[in-house]
């Protein structure tokens, strides 16, 4: 029953979209609710807009990793990566409404809203090596209607 | 994915009607389209018209917020409707309801702005 | 203007019609017409349903790769590659209506399909290492509705 | 993607209603479902509707060729509507539509399949 599937791609803002429906593609097969395939297309959203914008400086020419794992008792695992700039003190870096970019307009909210809408959120990463987020998820098990 | 903006002018009220997708990647868009409407226009009561948006993340909390600094020196209030489930939680989330108020449909929208819907 | 993906999953049936959505919907930037989209679609699900029926032998536990590039000049170019069993004979194997599996009921139309829907098909296998299926299509330019 | 798979007889024809996508990893069960209610009823006029699906690749001209070759030696037959342009390419280019009929809607199925449609 354990699925599994990565992919990369470029470090562009057109891909944001493309990399959440991918994913939601993905845990489709879970038959999840709207509402779940919902937050976790945010979740990914979050974290892929984080890679191009914090860790890679928005440098189109550098690739972003999702590996996706449903396993066998139908949990939902998602690991975000980067190779950009890393960051230090993550703790501070996860309260709500810190964002070292505010010039950006950023909001401060993508790691609030991957705990909130996350089961597990767990961030390594070291300067100048990269970024990688790793969260989890248990869905609703509701029967498929057909195999 | 696309986010396609739409304004309409309703006495001193600004609707902006938004149908799609709104992330990072539009955010500069919506941003500059939003700014000129309403400096250009000098109308800084807004109505925002989420009935035709499936997603929002945060990129889109900022924006917002961004325009709602420009607006509170300007006397201008902001009202919200049509919102989903998942972007209220983060709408909610984010304390921007605190700020913005969150109606339930256009009618409500424009009688918390003031303005007599039944005199049209 | 370039964009790039790579994506690999398991070799489940359950991924046919995540692979030709996820190609479809990084090739959905370039505006395709419904008609190209529903063509690439299908080239997809023929290349990916041949590693797994024929490259793994339906073994579940392998991976298929596909590597998608939106060139410069808005060409799409596709890699899918498998490290199954391979085959020798390949301009046999292309042939319309050949199939080495008439017993599953395989048509033997995986190829003809391929060289039909796509500009250019080429084909490396090496028995006991893989195949890899390399395809090209130039898109109609129609210009996009909103940047 | 599922494949929902409905049956349905009229006079002495099999209508096989079929919704969603038709790939390799449904062949199998559409081909039990269709081989089930076939030998069930032992009915071999076969006409298949296509009206809503939206995807088919080879599998399913492997899995329709599969029945043509059940059903010819019981002296039944096969048309099929409601394809899409993409679906239809591929049907022609595997040759099908000279052994199946293709029509354009239920009405011309039946007709061809020799039921009186204006007598019902
Ligand atoms: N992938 C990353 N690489 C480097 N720094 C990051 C990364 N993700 C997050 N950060 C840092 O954490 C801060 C908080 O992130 P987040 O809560 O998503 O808010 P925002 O993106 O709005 O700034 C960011 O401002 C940034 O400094
Ligand atoms: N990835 C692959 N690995 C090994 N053999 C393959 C692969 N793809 C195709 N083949 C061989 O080429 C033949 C023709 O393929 P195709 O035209 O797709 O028809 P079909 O899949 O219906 O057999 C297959 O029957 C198989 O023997």
């Amino acid at each position: 029953m354990r699925n599994e599937m990565i992919f990369s791609f470029s470090s562009k803002s057109e891909n944001e979209s493309f990399a959440r429906t991918t994913v939601a593609s993905f845990v489709s097969q879970l038959n999840p609710t709207l509402e779940e395939l919902m937050e976790i297309k945010t979740v990914v959203s979050e974290a892929v807009t984080n890679a191009i914008i914090h860790g890679y400086h928005e440098d189109a020419s550098k690739f972003i990793t999702i590996h996706c794992v449903i396993t066998a008792h139908k949990e939902l695992e998602l690991t975000i990566e980067d190779e950009g700039v890393g960051m230090d003190h993550i703790d501070r870096m996860m309260e709500p409404l810190f964002t070292s970019k505010p010039s950006l307009e950023r909001s401060g909210m993508g790691f609030t809203i991957m705990e909130s809408f996350m089961d597990h959120v767990e961030v390594f990463s070291e300067v100048n090596i990269g970024t990688s987020v790793k969260l989890r998820r248990k869905l609703s098990l509701v029967k498929p209607v057909f195999q | 994915m696309a986010l396609h903006i739409n304004f309409q002018l309703i006495e001193d009220v600004l609707f902006v009607h938004l149908e799609g997708e709104v992330d990072h990647h539009v955010a500069d868009s919506l941003r500059k389209a939003w700014r000129d409407e309403m400096f250009g226009r000098s109308c800084f009561n807004i109505v925002l018209d989420f009935t035709h948006v499936q997603f929002m993340d945060s990129s889109g909390i900022g924006v917002i917020l961004g325009r709602y600094k420009e607006i509170i020196g300007r006397d201008g209030l902001i009202a919200v409707y049509g919102m989903n489930e998942t972007i209220q939680t983060i709408f909610y989330m984010a304390g921007l309801s605190k700020i913005i108020k969150v109606t339930d449909n256009k009618e409500e929208a424009l009688s918390f702005m003031g303005v007599d819907v039944h005199a049209k």
